[in-house]
């Protein structure tokens, strides 16, 4: 499995603080984004625009950033820290 | 002498003078100090703002500020570095943030300090939403364009 | 809010804590204070230093730190200053200067607090002697050159 | 009278604070500068080079500065203070 964390508005916006997915098929963070745009049409639209900057295991990624099973993969918004 | 290094998440506030005192006794070699802090204003965009909520990502939180000051580390000749952010409910004039440098001289601490905070504001993850008259709302990045530009 | 001042020159050490909550408690648009402050080293030029001795030109000192505080104000929106320098004598790890920034935005206290700091350094009449186990000689001053270029 | 005031290595090289000189004839800080290096071999000797820094009634001037009776003028070696 993947553990998805969300946060901030984009955690209001999707009702939902964290999910997991089926880690098969997915080898990048845009294949788990991808499934997460078909989990319904909040879903798909809330993260279609604009699109979250994002983590995996609690370091900054990339679209192209590697995922495996067992990894905690976040979609956040802009930070606005400090 | 060894680098020093503290990195702080947390609800409560801070002291700033134990902060100071704490750096300036690390060594004598210390000659110039630099500390930022942020403070919550009363107003943002034209609003009053009663409160503001801050929310962060335990654990990628620590390790990103750690990120950030090993690297201003790497590019200046710090003696020490306290960094203190605070998360939860905050009211207005309250500390929010603290970040204090200490070098052999004036230009490094100055540089890292500043670099520290720019790096923060765009790569750390906490998020703030303020209560105003009118309801409660998600601050917005000033450079929201900028961070996720080359993420997709 | 009108823009708060403080100057001053001074034997006695300062309590960096009391200036904080003095400069901090003016204003809740306050979003940004920088403080800097400098510490005596043990050493300089590779040898060992045991004391230090302040010299000044009164009246000119204060004149001249008063305009450069006023510069720094009519470049950025500032909301409060203070600075304090020492004079007389001495020794490793005491409290030089110190100044003391607030804005309502961080780039603006950052940046004149360096300002201040650059233009004190190069323009207000202090001159520092120090003691190492050779004996006492004065400080040469970095930008000896720049500062005399245009004056003759 | 103008008042002339030295500070730091300066006034100990000189081995002076300060002096009056006349201010008839007197109308630059070049002018006072030049009667300073005919007061003594010590005083031409030091003051030359380097040249040292100057300021009339308190405010940083130039060799070009105008003076007038009464007023105060400094010299003094580059800054080291902060």
């Amino acid at each position: 499995m993947i553990r998805v964390l969300f946060f901030a508005s984009l955690r209001e916006r999707l009702q939902c603080d964290a999910l997991e997915l089926p880690s098969e098929g997915m080898s990048t963070v845009q294949e788990v984004f991808d499934a997460l745009l078909q989990q319904s049409p909040l879903f798909a639209e809330t993260l279609s625009s604009p699109k979250p900057l994002m983590a995996v295991n609690q370091e900054i990624a990339h679209a192209t950033s590697p995922v495996k099973a067992g990894d905690e993969v976040a979609f956040y918004p802009p930070v606005t820290g400090g | 002498m060894t680098f020093h290094k503290t990195i702080q998440v947390q609800t409560q506030d801070f002291d700033l003078q134990t902060e100071y005192q704490t750096l300036r006794t690390l060594s004598s070699g210390i000659g110039a100090i630099v500390q930022f802090v942020g403070l919550m204003r009363d107003i943002n965009e034209g609003d009053e703002v009663s409160h503001l909520f801050l929310e962060h990502y335990p654990g990628m939180t620590e390790k990103s500020l750690d990120k950030i000051v090993e690297e201003a580390r790497e590019r200046w000749p710090l003696l020490g570095v306290r960094l203190i952010h605070r998360v939860g409910e905050l009211t207005p004039s309250d500390q929010i943030v603290m970040v204090m440098v200490a070098s052999a001289h004036r230009q490094a601490a100055f540089a890292a300090c500043d670099f520290i905070m720019d790096y923060l504001k765009t790569r750390a993850p906490f998020w703030k939403k303020e209560q105003t008259n009118t309801g409660s709302r998600w601050v917005e990045a000033k450079d929201s364009d900028n961070q996720a530009a080359d993420r997709w």
